[in-house]
C-alpha cells in the first residue's frame, strides 16, 4: 500500500516537475521576448550622476560604470543571450545531428570524410576559429555563434552517429526495410524520432555551456557589439569589479546561473517523461 | 588490435593536415599580425618602411601557401620556425613549457575525478533526492562560473581571506598548483558530475542490477563492484572528450596565476598574432587530444572484457 | 664576457639583511614588444630603462625638459654635427669604463639594429674621443638629443654582449641577473653605482598580465608595488596601507575623422563630433579620475601641451544646432538626424586590446547619440587593415603615444602630414604643411614649441581630430615604499631611490 | 517432389560476419511454391543468419539467391524494395522488431502505406490482422514495450502477413508463444497457405512442432546443413549422431 | 507451518491496473510448482513479486505473501536482503543478462556467497566447482574464468541456475529457465533441476509455458489464466484430467511428436 502510493506520486511528481520546468523556461523565454516591455529604465541610458551605486530601491540590482540600472541590462541581455544561445544550439543541433545520421546511414567514404573533419573541427582549438572568424564577417553575436557553432557540431554528429548505427542494427529497422521503406522514410520514420529525444536532452543541457562560451568570446571583444547588454560580457567586463562593485558582476552572473539550472532541470525532467 | 592502433594513428594524418592548415589560413584571415600587433600594444607608430621591413624579416610578406608548407616542412624536419615577437627557438620553447602545463592538466584531472566521481554516483543512488538536488544545484552553479571568474573567486577567498594560497605562482609546484587545478577542475567536474550521475543511472536500470538484488547482494556491493566497473569505459570516454576543454581552459587560467605553460604562451602568442607560436600550439592541442582519445580508444581494450575479447569492436 | 644569471637568487626572507622588493608590471611582455631588456630589440629599452638596468645619455624632468644624464653637456656646432661629454667615472655592470668608444659602439649597435632609431637618428658617423662624442648626421636632425633620451638609446656594453635570454649590461643602479620572457627579471643591487647607493638587494619584476591578478597579489602581499592595476580596484588600495603615485602621460586617446566619408567629410559634422563628446564626463565618470580630459596632442605636463591650445569644449546644444544649420536634421522625430536622404550614422572604429577604448566609444555613442548621431562601433582587433580602407570608417580611435622623445614633431610626422604612414583619414592642411616643414627645420627649442602649439591649433582648428583624454600613470605601493614616482614620460620606475622600511 | 519451379532457391550461400568466422557455410536449398520448409538446428548454427541473408538483410559473401527465378542476391535500391513484396520474415525477438516510439498499429501498417493506400483503409486492415493473430483491435494503440512478449510477438506476425507475401521467413516465431497461442497462428499460418499458396522458411527449435507443421526439414550445425529431407524422414530415421540428439532431446519435452 | 511459501488472495497491479487478481496457493518444502499459462497471464509477475523485485511501477495491492510464515510485505529491506539468495533463489529467463557484463563468473559467484557468508574466492571457487560437477557441467575451471558473454545462452543459464543453488535456498524461482535455449541446451538445464530437486530437497516456483517442460518436473501445477488461477493441482491429474476449459485447450494444443513404431531408443523419463 505504502508503495503504491510512492510510485503513483512519483509519477505525478515527474509530471509535475516537467510541468514547472517547462513554464519556468517559458517565462525565461517570455522575458526574452518582452525584454523592452519589462525593463523598469532604457537599458541603455547612461548616467554619469548615479555610476556604479549600490542596489537600492530604485535599482534593485544596482548601476554599472555608465551608470545603467543593472535590473534594465540584466532584462535586456536576457534576449541577447538566450536567443543567440538558442540560435547556437539549434544550429549545432540540427547540423551535427544530420551529419551524424548521414555518416551512420551512408558509411564508407562519406563516414570517413564528415568524421575526420569533425575529428579536425572537435581538435580544434576554438579561440584562434573565432578569432578568424570575426576577422572575416567583422564582430557581433553573429559571428560568435558562427565561431562556435564550428567547433561544436562534432559533438551532435558523433552522438547522432553512434545511436544510428545502433538503431540501424536492431530488428525494427529490419522491419522498416522489409515493410518496403525508402533510405529517406526510414530516417524520418524510424531513425530521427528515436534519437531526437536525446539530441533534445543534449541540446537542452547544453545550453548553458554554449551561454557560458559565447560569453568567453564576448569577452575577447568577439561577441555581442557594444553596447548590446549580454550577460556574459556584463560578467567579463565587469571583472575587476569583484571585490569593489560586485553586483556589476553577480547580477548578470545569477541570470547567467538560472538560466543555466531552468534549462538542465528542464532538460532532465524532459528526459525523464521521454525516456521512462 | 595492432591493426587497429596503426589504422588510427594512420587517420591522425589528413586531421592533422587540416587543423594545421585550417588554422594557418584562420591567423591569416584574421588580420593584423604580429609587427602591426605590438604597435597597438605599445602606442608607439612605427613608420611603413619600419613594418615593411620587419615584415620582410619576419618573411610575412611571403605568398600564404609558401609560408605555410615552409612551416609545415620544417615541422616534419622537427624545426618548428622561431617566435615572430622573441626571435626563439619555438620548439624548445614549448618543450620547456610543456611540462608545467602537463602538471597543471593533470592536477585538474585528478582533482576532477576526486570531486565528480563520488558526488555524481551520490547523486545517482539518491536521485530525485536532497542530495541529488544539492549536488547538482552545486554543478549548476558550477557550471555558471566563466573560468577567469571562478579563479577569482578562489583567489580572493583562498588567497586572501584565508591566505593559504599564493596569488601568483612561485615556480612549478603542488602549492602553486592548487589553486589553478581546482579552477580548471570546478568547471570541469561540473559537467562530469552530471554525466557520472546520468551514467550511473543508465547502468542502475540493467537487468543484472535486479539478477545481483535477487542474488541478496549488497546495494553497496553491486554500486562499486558491478555497476562502476561496468561504466567505465564511457566514464572514461567521456573523461576523455572533456581534455578538450581542459586544454582550452589551462589557457585561460594560466594567464590569471601566471602559471609558466603552453596555454599561457599561446594566449600570448593568439593576441600578437606570433604564427609560429599558434602554429605549435594547435598541432600540439590536436596531438594531445587525439594522442588523449587514442589511448582511451586504446585502454578500452584492457578495462573491458566484452571489447578485450571480442577483439575490436568499434 | 657575459656572465650567466643565476635563476634562484630571489628568496623571501632569506636573511634579514637582504633587502628584497617585488614589483608586478602588467606591460612588461612580448606584447609590448618588451619580450627581454636589450634596447636594441623593439621596445626592449623601455624595460630596460624602467627597472633601474639602462640609462640614457640624456634624461627628461618632471616637466618633460631634457637635461643631460649619463651625459655631461652637448652642444651643437652646426645643423650636422653635435658633440657630447660624457659624465666620467661610470661603468657597466659588466665592469668596462663607460666612455666615448663605449657609447659609440652602442650607438653605431643601436642604429644598424633597431629600425626606428635608425629613422628617427640618421646618424651619418660617430667619432669618439675621449669622454667626448661627436655624432654627425646625413641630415639636420633637431631632435637628435631628444631621441637620444628614447628608451632605445639605452647605452649599453655592446662588447658584453646580450645573453640569449636578452639580459644586456647597463649602467644603472640594477643589474639583471635572469629574466624569463613574460614572467619575470631578476635583478640585483650594482655595487659600483655611479650615481648614489641602490638602497636594494634584489628586486624581482613580474610580469602580471591579468589586472585582477596583479591587484590580488597586491593584496595578499607578494608583490610590493604595481603598475596597472585596474581603476576600478583602487578603492581597494584607498587606504593608509598603500601609497598611490601617478600623473600625466603623452598617452592620448583620440579619434581621426576621415576625410574622404561622406559624413565626417563635413566640418560641421566634425565640429558637432568635437563639442558632442563629455571629455570630463568620461573621464571623471568611466577613468574615475584617472585620466585627464584632454585639449590637445600633448598633456599638461609639457610646456607645449595642456592648455596652450584651445579646443571646442563640451556643448551638446551648441553641437545640435551647428548640425541643423549645417542642414543635419530629423525631419522624421527618430531621434536621428539625416541630410539628403542620407543618415547621420558615424561609423567608430576602434580595437579591444587596450580597455578603455570600448568604453570611450560606449560612451561617445550615448553622448552622440543624444544629438541625433548613430554611432556603429566597430570593435576589432583588425583595424590596422580596416582603417586603410578609408570608406570602412568615419572616425577612427585609437591610443597612441604622442611624444615618446619629449619632442612635438614625432606626432604631426606619423599622423598628420600628407606623408604621414597613418593618416588614413586623408587629412590635409596647407599650413600644417608650411608649419611642419619650419619644423623640420628649426632647431632652436622655443620656436619649435611654439610651431607645436600652432600646430596642434591647426588640427584643432580644423577639427580634424578630436583627443579625448590623456592616461594616467599610476603606481600603486605598499605604504612605506619611498622613492617610486610616477614620471610623465612613463619611462622611470625603479631608481636608485627606490626604498621601503 | 513437384516439378515446379522453386520461388526461392538458394545456391551456396556463405555469409561471414568477421573474416576468421563464417556463420553460413556453402548453403544450398529451394523452397517450392507452398511449401512449408524448416530449418532446426543448435543455437548459433547460423539458422538466423539465413533468414537474413535471404531477405537481404545482410549481405552474402558468396553464393546466389534466386526469387522466383530472378537473382536477388546483389539488388539494392527500388528493386530491392520490391523484392519485399514477395517475401516477409518475423524476426526472432519481438519486442525488439517494433519502434519502441511506434505503436504496434503504426508498424503493421507500415508496409501498406508504402503500396499507396489510404490511411482509413489501413488502419481497418490493421485491426482485421490484429484479430487474425488472435489480439484485440485495441492492441493497434499500444508500444511494443506496454504488452507481453507473446502478444508482441503476434502483432509481428501480423505485420508481416500485412501485405501477403509470398515468402514469409518466420525466424523462432511461435517460441515465444503459449502453447495455445501458437496453435492459434499456426492455424493461421496454415489457412493462409492454403488460400493463397503461400510459402514458409521456418526456423524453430521446437521438432515436435515441425513435424506437424513443416513439409521438409533442413537440419544445420555450425553453418552447414548436414540433414535434409521430408519432416517425418528426418525426425524418425535421422541419420547423423547430431540429429539423433537434437530429436532425443526433443522427445523429453513431448 | 509445513508450508514454505503462502500466496493469500494476492493483487498486484501496474501502475494502478491490476496484472494478477485474487491468487492464493502454497508451496511445501521440497516440492516442485509448475506455473504454466499463456504469455501475459502474469506468471513473471508473480514469482517477482516473492522477492520484491517488480520494477518501476508494480506494486502488491492487495493480500499477503508468506514465506516460512513471515509476511514478506512486512519486511524491512534489510531482512529482505538475507532472505534473496539465501533462502529464495532466483533463476532468471536470461540468465546471462543478470549477471554483469564485465566481471568473471568465478567472482560474481563468489560475490554472491560473501554477501552471505564468509567466505574466501578460493573456498568459493571449490564450491561452485563441486557443484557445477554435480550438474555435469564440464570445464567449470573455464567457466570461472569467463566472462558471461563468453559463454552461449545454455551455458550462461545453467551457470545462473548453479550460481541461484550454491547457497542452498529453500525456495528456488525459475522464470522461464528453458525457453530462450535449444533443445539440447533446455534438456540439459531440466535435468539438472531434477537434479538439484534430489540432492538438495528444495522446493521450486517453475514458470514456463511448455507443458512438457511442467510434467517432467512439476509435483503439482498451477494454470495461470488472464492474471487469475484457472486450475491448480497434481501436475498427473491436472494433465490427465484437467478440469478447466482453459487448461484442456492448452493441453490441446502441445504439439506432440509422433513416433511411428518405436523408431528411436530413448524413452523419455516421464
Ligand atoms: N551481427 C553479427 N555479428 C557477428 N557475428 C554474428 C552476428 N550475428 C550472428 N553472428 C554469429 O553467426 C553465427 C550464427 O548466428 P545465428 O544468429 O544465425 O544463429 P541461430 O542459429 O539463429 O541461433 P539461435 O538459435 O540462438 O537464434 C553465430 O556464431 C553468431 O555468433
Ligand atoms: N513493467 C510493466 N509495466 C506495465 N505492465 C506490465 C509490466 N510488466 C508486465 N506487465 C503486464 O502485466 C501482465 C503480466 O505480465 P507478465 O510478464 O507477468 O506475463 P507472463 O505471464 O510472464 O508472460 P510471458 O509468458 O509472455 O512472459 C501483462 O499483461 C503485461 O502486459
Ligand atoms: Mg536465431
Ligand atoms: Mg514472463
Amino acid at each position: 500500500m505504502r508503495k503504491l502510493r510512492r510510485t503513483r506520486k512519483q509519477r505525478r511528481m515527474r509530471m509535475q516537475r516537467l510541468a514547472v520546468f517547462s513554464v519556468l523556461a517559458g517565462l525565461l523565454l517570455l522575458t526574452a521576448l518582452f525584454a523592452e516591455q519589462l525593463c523598469p529604465y532604457d537599458p541603455y541610458m547612461q548616467d554619469y550622476g548615479s555610476v556604479l551605486s549600490a542596489p537600492s530601491p530604485a535599482h534593485p540590482f544596482g548601476t554599472d560604470r555608465f551608470g545603467r540600472d543593472m535590473l534594465s541590462r540584466v532584462i535586456a541581455g536576457a534576449r541577447t543571450s538566450i536567443f543567440s544561445t538558442l540560435v547556437l544550439v539549434g544550429i549545432i543541433s540540427v547540423s551535427g545531428t544530420a551529419a551524424g545520421v548521414l555518416c551512420a546511414y551512408f558509411g564508407k567514404w562519406t563516414d570517413a570524410v564528415v568524421m575526420r573533419i569533425a575529428d579536425v573541427c572537435l581538435a580544434f582549438p576554438g579561440l584562434v576559429f573565432a578569432l578568424a572568424v570575426s576577422a572575416v564577417l567583422g564582430g557581433g553575436t553573429g559571428t560568435a555563434v558562427i565561431a562556435l557553432a564550428a567547433v561544436s557540431w562534432p559533438k551532435y554528429a558523433r552522438l547522432a552517429r553512434s545511436r544510428t548505427l545502433e538503431i540501424m542494427s536492431s530488428d525494427y529497422l529490419a522491419a522498416a526495410r522489409l515493410a518496403g521503406d525508402a533510405p529517406g522514410q526510414m530516417i524520418v520514420r524510424h531513425i530521427l524520432p528515436n534519437i531526437a529525444g536525446q539530441i533534445l536532452v543534449t541540446a537542452v543541457l547544453d545550453m548553458g555551456t554554449m551561454m557560458m562560451e559565447l560569453s568567453a568570446l564576448s569577452f575577447l571583444g568577439l561577441g555581442a557589439r557594444i553596447p548590446t547588454a549580454e550577460w556574459g560580457s556584463m560578467m567579463s567586463g565587469g571583472r575587476s569589479m569583484l571585490q569593489t562593485y560586485p553586483w556589476v558582476v553577480l547580477a548578470p552572473g545569477s541570470a547567467i546561473f538560472v538560466t543555466v539550472a531552468v534549462f538542465n532541470l528542464f532538460g532532465d525532467a524532459l528526459r525523464d517523461c521521454l525516456e521512462p | 588490435m595492432k591493426r587497429y592502433i596503426i589504422r588510427r594513428l594512420l587517420s591522425l594524418i589528413p586531421v592533422l593536415f587540416g587543423i594545421t592548415f585550417l588554422s594557418f589560413a584562420l591567423m591569416h584571415a584574421a588580420g593584423s599580425d604580429a609587427v602591426l600587433q605590438s604597435m597597438d600594444a605599445s602606442g608607439i607608430t612605427l613608420s611603413r618602411e619600419v613594418i615593411d621591413a620587419r615584415r620582410a624579416e619576419l618573411g610575412l610578406d611571403r605568398p600564404f601557401l609558401v609560408q605555410y608548407f615552409s612551416w609545415l616542412g620544417g615541422v616534419l624536419t622537427g624545426d618548428m620556425g622561431v617566435s615572430y615577437v622573441s626571435g626563439r627557438d619555438v620548439f624548445s620553447t614549448f618543450i620547456s613549457k610543456l611540462p608545467a602545463t602537463f602538471l597543471l592538466a593533470g592536477a585538474s584531472i585528478l582533482l576532477t575525478v576526486v570531486i565528480s566521481l563520488p558526488l555524481g554516483i551520490l547523486s545517482a543512488v539518491r536521485q530525485n533526492r536532497f542530495t541529488d538536488w544539492l549536488i547538482r544545484g552545486c554543478s549548476f552553479v558550477g557550471n555558471s562560473l566563466p573560468n577567469f571568474f571562478t579563479a577569482l573567486l578562489l583567489i580572493y577567498l583562498l588567497a586572501i581571506c584565508i591566505p593559504v594560497f599564493p596569488v601568483i605562482s612561485e615556480g612549478i609546484g603542488v602549492r602553486s598548483a592548487f589553486l589553478p587545478a581546482l579552477t580548471l577542475a570546478t568547471a570541469m567536474s561540473s559537467r562530469y558530475l552530471m554525466q557520472v550521475r546520468t551514467a550511473v543511472l543508465d547502468e542502475l536500470g540493467k537487468d543484472y542490477v535486479a539478477g545481483e538484488r535477487a542474488r541478496g547482494i549488497r546495494f553497496s556491493a553491486t554500486l562499486w563492484k558491478s555497476v562502476l566497473r561496468s561504466c567505465m569505459t564511457s566514464l572514461f570516454t567521456l573523461l576523455a572528450l572533456s581534455v578538450g576543454s581542459l586544454l582550452g581552459g589551462t589557457a585561460v587560467v594560466e594567464s590569471v596565476f601566471l602559471w609558466d605553460g603552453v596555454g599561457k604562451l599561446a594566449v600570448d602568442a593568439v593576441n600578437m598574432r606570433d604564427y609560429p607560436v599558434v602554429q605549435a600550439y594547435v598541432v600540439w592541442t590536436a596531438l594531445v587530444y587525439t594522442a588523449v582519445n587514442l589511448i582511451t580508444d586504446i585502454s578500452y581494450h584492457f578495462l573491458d572484457p566484452r571489447i578485450r575479447l571480442e577483439g575490436g569492436r568499434r | 664576457t657575459v656572465r650567466e644569471g643565476d635563476s634562484s637568487t630571489y628568496q623571501t626572507g632569506e636573511e634579514s639583511s637582504t633587502k628584497t622588493f617585488v614589483f608586478g608590471d602588467t606591460t612588461f611582455n612580448a606584447e609590448n614588444g618588451e619580450a627581454d631588456i636589450n634596447p636594441r630589440h623593439d621596445n626592449g629599452g623601455w624595460a630596460c630603462i624602467r627597472y633601474g638596468v639602462g640609462e640614457t645619455l640624456f634624461r627628461f624632468t618632471d616637466q618633460m625638459e631634457i637635461e643631460p644624464w649619463l651625459a655631461r653637456s652637448y652642444e651643437n656646432t652646426d645643423e650636422l654635427t653635435w658633440k657630447i661629454t660624457l659624465r666620467d667615472g661610470i661603468t657597466f655592470t659588466s665592469g668596462r669604463n663607460m666612455d666615448g668608444e663605449a657609447v659609440k659602439e652602442c650607438l653605431e649597435a643601436l642604429v644598424s639594429e633597431h629600425d626606428r632609431a635608425a629613422g628617427d637618428l640618421h646618424i651619418a658617423e660617430i667619432t669618439a674621443e675621449g669622454m667626448t662624442l661627436t655624432i654627425r648626421t646625413e641630415i639636420p636632425v633637431p631632435t637628435l638629443i631628444n631621441a637620444l633620451a628614447d628608451p632605445y638609446a639605452c647605452i649599453c656594453d655592446v662588447r658584453a654582449g646580450v645573453t640569449e635570454d636578452g639580459i644586456v649590461q647597463g649602467t644603472g643602479p640594477y643589474r639583471a641577473v635572469s629574466l624569463t620572457p613574460d614572467t619575470s627579471l631578476e635583478l640585483v643591487k650594482n655595487e659600483d653605482y655611479w650615481n648614489g647607493e641602490p638602497k636594494l638587494d634584489e628586486i624581482t619584476v613580474r610580469t602580471i598580465t591579468d589586472g585582477d591578478t596583479l591587484t590580488m597579489a597586491l593584496q595578499s602581499g607578494e608583490i610590493d608595488a604595481a603598475y596597472g592595476i585596474p581603476y576600478l580596484s583602487y578603492p581597494l588600495f584607498e587606504n593608509d596601507g598603500y601609497t598611490f603615485t601617478g600623473c600625466a602621460t603623452s598617452r592620448v586617446f583620440f579619434g581621426a575623422m576621415n576625410f574622404e566619408s561622406g559624413i565626417t567629410g563635413d566640418p560641421a559634422v566634425r565640429k558637432a563630433i568635437a563639442m558632442g563628446i563629455d571629455k570630463e564626463g568620461f573621464v571623471e565618470g568611466l577613468l574615475d579620475g584617472n585620466g585627464y580630459a584632454a585639449t590637445g596632442v600633448y598633456p599638461d605636463s609639457f610646456a607645449f601641451g595642456g592648455d596652450a591650445v584651445t579646443a571646442e569644449g563640451y556643448d551638446p546644444d551648441g553641437a545640435a544646432q551647428v548640425l541643423e544649420d549645417a542642414g543635419w536634421t530629423d525631419e522624421d522625430g527618430d531621434g536621428l538626424r539625416e541630410k539628403d536622404g542620407t543618415p547621420l550614422v558615424l561609423r567608430w572604429l576602434t580595437y579591444p586590446s587596450r580597455q578603455e577604448l570600448p568604453l570611450l566609444a560606449e560612451a561617445a555613442q550615448a553622448m552622440l547619440g543624444e544629438i541625433g548621431f548613430r554611432v556603429e562601433i566597430i570593435n576589432t582587433a583588425d583595424h590596422n587593415r580596416l582603417r586603410s580602407d578609408s570608406s570602412a570608417w568615419d572616425i577612427y580611435v585609437s591610443a597612441m603615444v604622442t611624444a615618446p622623445t619629449g619632442d612635438p614633431e614625432y606626432f604631426f610626422t606619423y599622423h598628420c602630414l600628407d606623408s604621414s604612414d597613418s593618416n588614413d583619414g586623408h587629412y590635409h592642411s596647407d599650413r600644417l604643411e608650411e608649419l611642419a616643414e619650419e619644423m623640420a627645420r628649426t632647431f632652436d627649442v622655443q620656436r619649435r614649441e611654439e610651431l607645436a602649439v600652432e600646430m596642434q591649433q591647426t588640427i584643432l582648428d580644423d577639427n580634424a581630430y578630436v583627443f579625448c583624454s590623456h592616461l594616467r600613470m599610476s603606481m600603486i605601493a605598499k605604504a612605506g615604499v619611498t622613492g617610486l614616482t610616477a614620471h610623465p614620460c612613463d619611462y622611470y620606475e625603479i631608481t636608485v631611490d627606490l626604498d621601503y622600511e | 517432389m513437384k516439378r515446379v519451379k522453386p520461388v526461392l532457391e538458394v545456391r551456396d550461400l556463405t555469409v561471414r560476419f568477421t573474416q576468421r568466422d563464417t556463420a553460413v557455410d556453402g548453403v544450398s536449398f529451394q523452397l517450392y511454391p507452398g511449401e512449408i520448409l524448416g530449418i532446426a538446428g543448435e543455437s548459433g548454427s547460423g539458422k538466423s543468419t539465413v533468414a537474413r541473408a535471404v531477405t537481404r538483410l545482410i549481405d552474402a559473401a558468396s553464393g546466389e539467391i534466386f526469387l522466383k527465378g530472378a537473382p536477388i542476391t546483389h539488388v539494392t535500391g527500388k528493386r530491392q524494395r520490391a523484392v519485399y513484396r514477395d517475401i516477409q520474415m518475423v524476426f526472432q525477438s519481438p519486442a525488439g522488431s517494433f519502434d519502441p516510439r511506434k505503436t504496434l498499429g503504426d508498424g503493421i501498417g507500415e508496409s501498406l502505406g508504402n503500396t499507396g493506400m489510404k490511411r482509413s483503409e489501413v488502419r481497418e486492415r490493421v485491426g482485421e490482422l490484429l484479430r487474425q493473430c488472435g489480439l484485440g483491435e485495441e492492441f493497434a494503440g499500444k508500444y511494443a514495450r506496454e504488452v507481453s512478449g507473446g502478444q508482441c510477438q503476434r502483432a509481428a506476425i501480423a505485420r508481416a502477413l500485412a501485405i501477403r507475401p509470398d515468402i514469409l521467413v518466420c525466424d523462432e516465431a511461435v517460441n515465444a508463444l503459449d502453447v495455445t497461442v501458437q496453435k492459434q497462428i499456426i492455424e493461421v499460418l496454415k489457412d493462409l497457405q492454403q488460400e493463397y499458396g503461400m510459402s514458409y522458411l521456418f526456423i524453430s527449435h521446437d521438432l515436435a512442432l515441425m513435424q506437424s507443421f513443416c513439409d521438409r526439414l533442413l537440419i544445420m550445425q555450425k553453418g552447414k546443413i548436414v540433414e535434409e529431407g521430408t519432416a517425418d524422414e528426418v525426425i524418425l530415421h535421422p541419420k547423423k549422431e547430431y540429429t539423433k540428439r537434437l530429436m532425443e532431446a526433443a522427445f523429453l519435452f513431448g | 507451518m509445513n508450508e514454505l511459501l503462502v500466496f493469500d488472495q494476492v493483487e498486484i497491479c501496474y501502475h494502478g491496473k491490476p496484472a494478477v487478481q485474487d491468487i492464493s496457493f502454497s508451496v511445501n518444502p521440497g516440492e516442485v510448482l509448475g506455473i504454466a499459462g499463456e504469455s501475459g497471464s502474469g506468471k513473471s509477475t508473480l514469482i517477482r513479486a516473492v522477492l520484491g523485485i517488480l520494477g518501476q511501477g508494480g506494486q502488491i495491492t492487495k493480500g499477503r505473501i508468506c514465506f516460512q510464515d513471515r509476511d514478506l510485505l512486512r519486511l524491512s529491506e534489510r531482512d529482505m536482503r538475507k532472505l534473496r539468495g539465501e533462502q529464495i533463489g532466483m533463476i532468471f529467463q536470461d540468465a546471462g543478462a543478470s549477471f554483469c557484463p564485465v566481471r568473471t563468473i568465478g567472482d560474481q559467484i563468489c560475490g554472491s556467497l560473501s554477501a552471505h557468508r564468509k567466505i574466501r574466492r578460493r573456498e568459493s571457487d571449490a564450491m561452485a566447482l563441486e557443484l557445477f560437477e554435480k550438474l555435469g557441467l564440464t570445464e567449470g575451471r573455464r567457466i570461472l574464468e569467463s566472462y558471461p558473454f563468453e559463454l552461449s545462452g545454455g551455458m550462461n543459464q545453467r551457470v545462473g541456475i548453479a550460481a541461484a543453488m550454491l547457497l542452498n535456498p529453500a525456495l528456488l524461482l525459475a522464470d522461464e529457465p528453458t525457453s530462450a535455449l535449444d533443445a539440447v541446451s533446455g534438456r540439459q538445464v531440466i535435468e539438472e533441476m531434477r537434479i538439484l530437486k534430489e540432492l538438495y530437497g528444495t522446493a521450486v516456483i517453475l514458470v514456463t509455458h511448455n507443458i512438457g517442460v511442467v510434467s517432467a518436473l512439476a509435483d503439482r501445477v498451477l494454470v495461470l489464466h488472464r492474471g487469475r488461477i484457472a486450475e491448480c493441482g497434481e501436475t498427473s491429474r491436472v494433465l490427465e484430467d484437467p478440469q478447466d476449459a482453459y487448461t484442456r485447450e492448452l493441453l490441446e494444443a502441445v504439439p506432440k511428436l509422433r513416433r511411428y513404431r518405436s523408431a528411436y531408443r530413448t524413452e523419455p523419463k516421464m
